[in-house]
């Protein structure tokens, strides 16, 4: 399998503030990565910089062989890369027709096959009820469904997942990770911020560890749990 | 010649920054652009000549009293027309603002009809010529007042707890309410003090300048530019800015071509708009 | 196209009945006030609906129109007047050079948001205003008037009764209401929401946003920019004072948000409501002075206070918020 | 807003909108039944009109809107002069009631705004079609003398006008009358006054400057004047445009003190009349001689506004209260009395409401209302020398309708009034010049 997305010495500073320290690290095609590590860690930061939301300080980011990082965020998702936001972003004044069908946009040019388009990725992600409802008035649990279907809309490649597990209840945990392993199923490659370990344990093929914006470990989820270092810088006050 | 241009300049800027600092107050804290700052103007102006032809009352001395009937008026139009618009998309509070002013000029025009007054005689009149300077005493007033009245904004904006919950509210309105901080008070206050601002720089115009319904709407514009140069709500900054456009309009008229020198104005804001979109000072 | 029919059968009988009466309605009307009414409604729906395409959809929001109305009326006039041209051709001069100078100016412009964009557009306005008035080729403050009887009317639309006027300015109003109607629900349309609704979002889906914002001031710039040529051939003179004043700039944005903004026939009918308003106060209350103006300004605020989303919320339910039961899912799936 | 209260204003709201158009079509409908399908021939007024409109047009908002007030005011006295029987004003249609030749019927004026120049077309040709108005006439300015005038042309009905801009007079215009001068004879009269002050008084000027605001009004003077400095040997040392909008007129001031001209000639109107003079005042600097080009130097306001720093200010002028004729005092003191509440009569006022005399002059002596008639009534009017009230010979229009028989004058302001200085032929007052500085040191 070649690498479908690599980091390169990624660093990101913000005035003093390092948020991200020459990280280097590459997904795979087909894989579900999972990016952890505690708050302020700078996962989203580096998020924000593949997505191409702000520049690389230094570094270089490559996606499918072709260099991103001083693309601008409509270039890399015409590219193929699709995300989610961690604070929901969706168009409140759209109805969530309205929201997914801008986003299929971007590969359909016309409408009518759009729409056909958008009520396929409506379906998968069980938001067919609401589908005429604003966006505004969606609850926490449907905004991040909607913004994962507005990432799927663009047809990606790799999709960025940010924290699309935070506040769900058991039951609506389920079908999000039901959801997931439908996506990855359909040949899509997954590089998700995730806080359930649960989750993250039992989805992602390979894990990610991140501590105050540098890369601690790297691996399969069975072998960074047992890693010690990961193990005192984060998962130490865990008693499983 | 260059030090009466820089003297004649701060005036004008001081008088420009009076008006623009209201509307950063209001800019600020509500995000409303506020049209009618001109027409506050104006009738602080003949608010200065009432009280001059009745009670005999310098400008100076009926700054306080014109003051206080502006904050009033200002806390009027609030309760009445701003805060209905808040709720509504912010374009129309744009637009709100505008149709005010259509009503307080023309509904001035009707009161007292456009004739040109002006005040007769002042405290401080006469000049004082240095040859290469002439200093008239009726251009010091706006001078003293604005930097008295600016550093009174400042103070009361930065040392006083009903100041610092304004400019609090100027940041994240939600954050504010949950805290329990009164944000209708603060709108309310921001609004009143930022027509009393304009209303003393009523007073201090009418030193020299003719008093019409119209006279308002030249000045709006510039005061407008004078907050964008300045920087978002930043009270400070819209000083800067007003002096700046001031300096600026003396320089472009007298050394460029008097036809175009708010094409200068006009061109100093875009150029410092497209390096800072966020004005000088500008969060 | 049997389904679009149907999809939107709804409009366009609305559509259609509407059209019937605007051009019976002169032939009831005997004197020619009525009749300039209504040329005045046909200029400001069009300028309502051009200026709706930045403003309306794509949320920035500029006060400085002006200057394209201004741009579109001195190429009529100076065509007119310099090398006898017929507005036909140089209307579209207008047009084009509009969408110059919008495309040059947008670059700049458009990084700026909300009020600053505002600012930015009514300083550039004021500036343009400025230089046309000390302009002499262009006459200047004089002015440009082009009052010139040896053509026919056609050639130079320019004709003694005022039938002929209206019926031109409608089928322009015609032609880009059906132009904004095609464009409200196509890729254009919803990018531009998009950008209104969230540009930071909107960028994240693959719209290239400001490339969109300066199709929006393009198109806008022209539209405004036809109907500044019209009215200069109505008005058959023209001078700096008439076309750029900072009020027409906001007259224009007034008329749309008026009217219901971001929608297909809100700025028509904020141009009729609001010149019909306009013209018969002061029409009737020209004795005492200001007072036109102050009713004007009071009813505006009695609207925008009432009715945030514009008059045409009066006409149009609000959306049903409702969740789709199991039943209605199925049929929709299949 | 729940659906009940929507549906309620949105009933209120369309009842509201037509009752205003139907109030407005009805009240076109029953005043004038002319038809207007075919167009192009000029609408036939039908005789049994029992009084003869005329159109004014005046600006009711914004700066102008008191000099409107005070035009209206003398036009209702030349109105009322006419209507009524006065046999103690010794001037023709006073000793009768109403227009003899047209069996007694009497003068009523309909009034429009002259809001901007754009309204102009549509209020001239409301007050014609609606309102039956055989003639315009108001307080116009050059700019929106020409949008009224596509209207009177259009529709073919005389436009009397005291816009002074030469280029009235060259569009071939077919009925288009000025009882006074226009700006070339008005900039010719100040030179040949400054020329009789350096022979007479020695004042040996050379340099002159000229301030003009940047519209129609401030333009046309400046390129005149700058004809007419070059025709008599005058050296330009400034020619200032200002923004006629602006806050602050320092730059212009300041450039004015350094050039230091002889003779500043200024064509403002009053708003920025004032503020030069006290920006003057502030800058310690007073040209020798400050001509006015009318404008705002033709205000009352610009005696209450500027009190005793208006004295020796110039101006050019067509009329003026000291001219040595009974009559001009008579009416003078009329319009004081009984029409304009103790203002006094200025000439800018006296202009517009002489247009409106003048033209009920010749609908009566054409003996109709018929545009072709009263234009040719224009063209040979016929006026006893002995009862003009007005500077110069009489009424003797040109083909392009300017009153040819029309002089200037020029006046100073001594004590609070207007005092005619030139042509010394009407007696004038001796001028004052230099001007004396602001403050006696």
């Amino acid at each position: 399998m070649n690498s479908i997305l690599e980091i390169k010495n990624a660093t990101k500073k913000f005035g003093g503030l390092i948020a991200n320290d020459n990280i280097t690290f590459s997904v795979q095609e087909g894989e579900i990565v999972g990016l952890v590590g505690p708050n302020g860690a700078g996962k989203t930061t580096l998020f924000n910089s593949v997505s191409g939301a702000h520049s690389l300080t230094s570094g270089q980011v490559v996606f499918n062989g072709e260099d991103i990082t001083k693309k601008k965020p409509y270039e890399i998702c015409k590219l193929g890369v699709g995300r989610t936001f961690q604070i929901p972003q969706s168009l409140n004044e759209m109805s969530v027709f309205e929201n997914v069908l801008v986003a299929a946009l971007n590969r359909h040019g016309s409408i009518s096959v759009a729409k056909e388009h958008t009520q396929k990725v409506i379906a998968m992600c069980g938001l067919a009820s609401f589908i005429y409802m604003h966006a505004g008035n969606l609850n926490v649990m449907q905004k991040k469904r909607l913004e994962i279907a507005r990432a799927l809309a663009t047809e990606p490649k790799l999709l960025l997942l940010d924290e699309t597990m935070a506040g769900l209840s058991g039951v609506e945990r389920k079908e999000a990770i039901n959801l997931i392993q439908r996506i990855k199923i359909s040949g899509i490659t997954i590089l998700m911020i995730e806080h359930v370990m649960e989750v993250v344990m039992n989805v992602s093929d390979r894990v990610v560890v991140l501590t105050s914006g540098r890369l601690l470990a790297e691996g399969t989820p069975e072998e960074v749990t047992q890693n010690q270092q990961v193990i005192n810088a984060y998962l130490g006050g865990m008693t499983n | 010649m260059i030090i009466q241009c820089i003297f004649e300049g701060i005036v004008i800027g001081s008088i420009l920054a009076l008006i623009s600092m209201g509307i950063a107050l209001i800019w600020g804290v509500m995000n409303v652009l506020s049209f009618s700052q001109g027409e506050f103007l104006m009738i602080g102006m003949y608010l200065t000549f009432f009280f001059n032809k009745n009670l005999g009352l310098d400008p100076i001395i009926s700054i306080p009293f014109t003051a206080v009937i502006m904050f009033a008026l200002g806390v009027l139009v609030y309760k009445t027309l701003i805060r209905k618009a808040l709720k509504g998309p912010i374009l129309s509070q744009r637009l709100i603002t505008f149709a005010l002013s259509m009503v307080l000029v023309n509904g001035m025009l009707m009161l007292v009809t456009s004739e040109f007054r002006t005040i007769p005689k002042v405290i401080f009149t006469g000049t004082v010529d240095f040859g290469f300077l002439v200093i008239s005493k009726e251009k010091l007033v706006p001078l003293m007042v604005s930097v008295l009245v600016t550093g009174a904004l400042f103070l009361f904006m930065n040392k006083t707890n009903i100041g610092k919950a304004i400019r609090a509210t100027s940041l994240n309105k939600d954050a504010e309410e949950l805290v329990g901080i009164d944000t209708e008070f603060s709108y309310m206050l921001a609004f009143g003090i930022a027509s009393a601002i304009a209303g003393t720089a009523g007073c201090v115009l009418s030193y020299y300048y003719y008093i019409t319904p119209t006279v308002g709407t030249s000045f709006l514009l510039f005061g407008l530019i004078a907050v964008a140069l300045g920087g978002f709500g930043s009270i400070f900054g819209a000083y800067i800015g007003g002096l700046l456009m001031g300096i600026v309009d003396v320089f472009a008229g007298v050394y460029f071509n008097t036809a175009f020198k708010y094409v200068a104005v006009c061109a100093l804001f875009m150029l410092v708009v497209s390096f800072r979109p966020k004005g000088l000072f500008g969060k | 196209m049997k389904n679009y029919i149907e999809a939107n059968s709804h409009f366009i009988i609305k559509f259609l009945a509407s059209l019937l009466v605007a051009i019976l309605l002169p032939l009831f009307i005997k004197t020619p006030f009525p009749l300039h009414v209504m040329i005045l409604i046909c200029i400001w729906a069009i300028m309502g609906m051009g200026w709706n395409f930045i403003g309306g959809y794509a949320g920035q929001v500029s006060n400085g129109h002006a200057l394209f109305y201004g741009i579109g009326a001195y190429a009529c006039g100076i065509g007119m007047k310099n090398f006898n041209a017929s507005p036909w051709i140089t209307m579209w001069v207008g047009v084009i050079i509009s969408i110059g100078v919008a495309f040059v100016l947008g670059a700049p412009l458009l990084r700026l948001k909300g009020h600053y964009f505002a600012l930015a557009t009514m300083a550039i306005a004021e500036c343009g205003r400025i230089i046309f008035l000390n302009w002499n080729y262009v006459g200047g403050a004089t002015g440009v008037d082009f009052l010139n009887k040896a053509e026919p009317g056609w050639y130079t639309l320019q004709f003694t009764s005022k039938y002929p006027y209206y019926y031109i300015f409608l089928t322009f109003v015609v032609l880009i209401l059906l132009l904004t109607k095609g464009l409200d629900k196509s890729k254009f349309g919803y990018y531009l929401r998009a950008i209104k609704a969230n540009e930071d979002s909107a960028q994240s889906v693959g719209i290239n946003t400001s490339r969109y914002k300066l199709l929006a001031f393009m198109l806008s710039a022209g539209v405004v920019s036809l109907a500044g040529s019209l009215y200069a051939n109505y008005l058959q003179y023209i001078d700096p004072s008439i076309v750029m004043p900072l009020n027409v700039s906001m007259m224009i944005c007034l008329v749309t948000v008026m009217g219901g903004i971001g929608t297909v026939i809100g700025p028509v009918i904020g141009a009729i409501v609001l010149t019909v308003i306009s013209e018969y106060t002061r029409a009737t209350f020209s004795s005492i002075s200001g007072f036109d103006l102050f009713i004007y300004g009071a009813l505006i605020i009695i609207i925008v206070l009432f009715l945030p989303n514009g008059l045409i919320s009066l006409f149009r339910r609000k959306q049903k918020i409702r969740i789709l039961t199991p039943l209605e899912m199925e049929e929709r799936m299949r | 807003m729940n659906r009940k209260g929507k549906r309620i204003i949105r009933y209120l709201g369309i009842s509201l909108f037509l009752i205003i158009l139907a109030g407005g079509c009805a009240k076109d409908q029953e005043l004038n039944q002319t038809d207007y399908s075919n167009n192009n021939k000029e609408p036939e007024i039908n005789k049994e009109e029992e009084t003869v409109k005329i159109g004014v047009l005046l600006p009711m908002s914004g700066a102008q809107s008191k000099a409107g007030q005070e035009v209206r005011a003398a036009m209702n006295m030349f109105v009322d002069i006419i209507n009524e029987n006065r046999n103690d004003i010794d001037i023709p249609l006073a000793q009768s009631e109403g227009l003899p030749n047209l069996g007694g019927k009497k003068i009523e004026l309909v009034f429009g705004d002259l809001k901007s120049a754009d309204t102009a077309l549509s209020e001239a040709e409301r007050l014609i079609t609606s309102e039956g108005a055989v003639g315009i006439c108001g307080l116009f300015s050059s700019a929106n003398t020409k949008t009224a005038a596509v209207s009177t042309e259009k529709y073919g009905i005389p436009l009397m006008s005291e816009g002074t801009s030469p280029t009235l007079t060259e569009k071939g215009y077919q009925y288009f009358f000025r009882v006074f001068p226009d700006d070339t004879m008005y900039v010719e009269d100040s030179f040949k006054y400054l020329m009789e002050l350096n022979e007479t008084k020695q004042a040996d000027i050379k340099t002159v400057a000229f301030i003009s605001e940047d519209t129609e009004f401030g333009k046309n003077i400046a390129n005149v004047e700058k004809k007419c400095a070059e025709k008599y040997g005058f050296e330009i040392v400034e020619n200032i445009t200002y923004s006629s909008n602006a806050t602050n007129l320092i730059s212009e001031s300041l450039k004015l003190k350094k050039s230091d001209p002889d003779v500043v000639m200024m064509s403002s109107y009053i708003s920025d009349v004032i503020l030069y003079m006290k920006t003057f005042k502030q800058l310690n600097y007073k040209p020798k001689m400050i001509m006015g080009q009318r404008g705002g130097f033709m205000t009352s306001e610009l005696f209450t506004a500027l009190g005793e720093d208006a004295e020796g200010l110039c101006s050019t002028s067509a009329w003026s209260l000291d001219l040595q004729i009974p009559l001009v005092k008579q009416l003078g003191d009329l319009y004081k009395e009984e029409y304009s509440g103790g203002v006094e009569m200025i000439a800018d006022v006296l202009k517009c409401s002489t247009d409106l005399y003048v033209l009920c002059l010749a609908i009566n002596q054409a003996g109709s209302t018929d545009a072709e008639a009263i234009k040719e009534a224009m063209l040979n009017l016929e006026y006893p020398e002995e009862q003009l009230f007005i500077a110069g010979t009489g009424f003797e229009f040109n083909e392009v309708g300017q009153n040819t028989a029309a002089t200037a004058l020029i006046c100073q302001i001594k004590d609070g009034k207007y005092r005619t200085v030139y042509p010394n032929s009407i007696n004038a007052y001796e001028g004052l010049f230099p001007l004396p500085p602001w403050y006696e040191k």
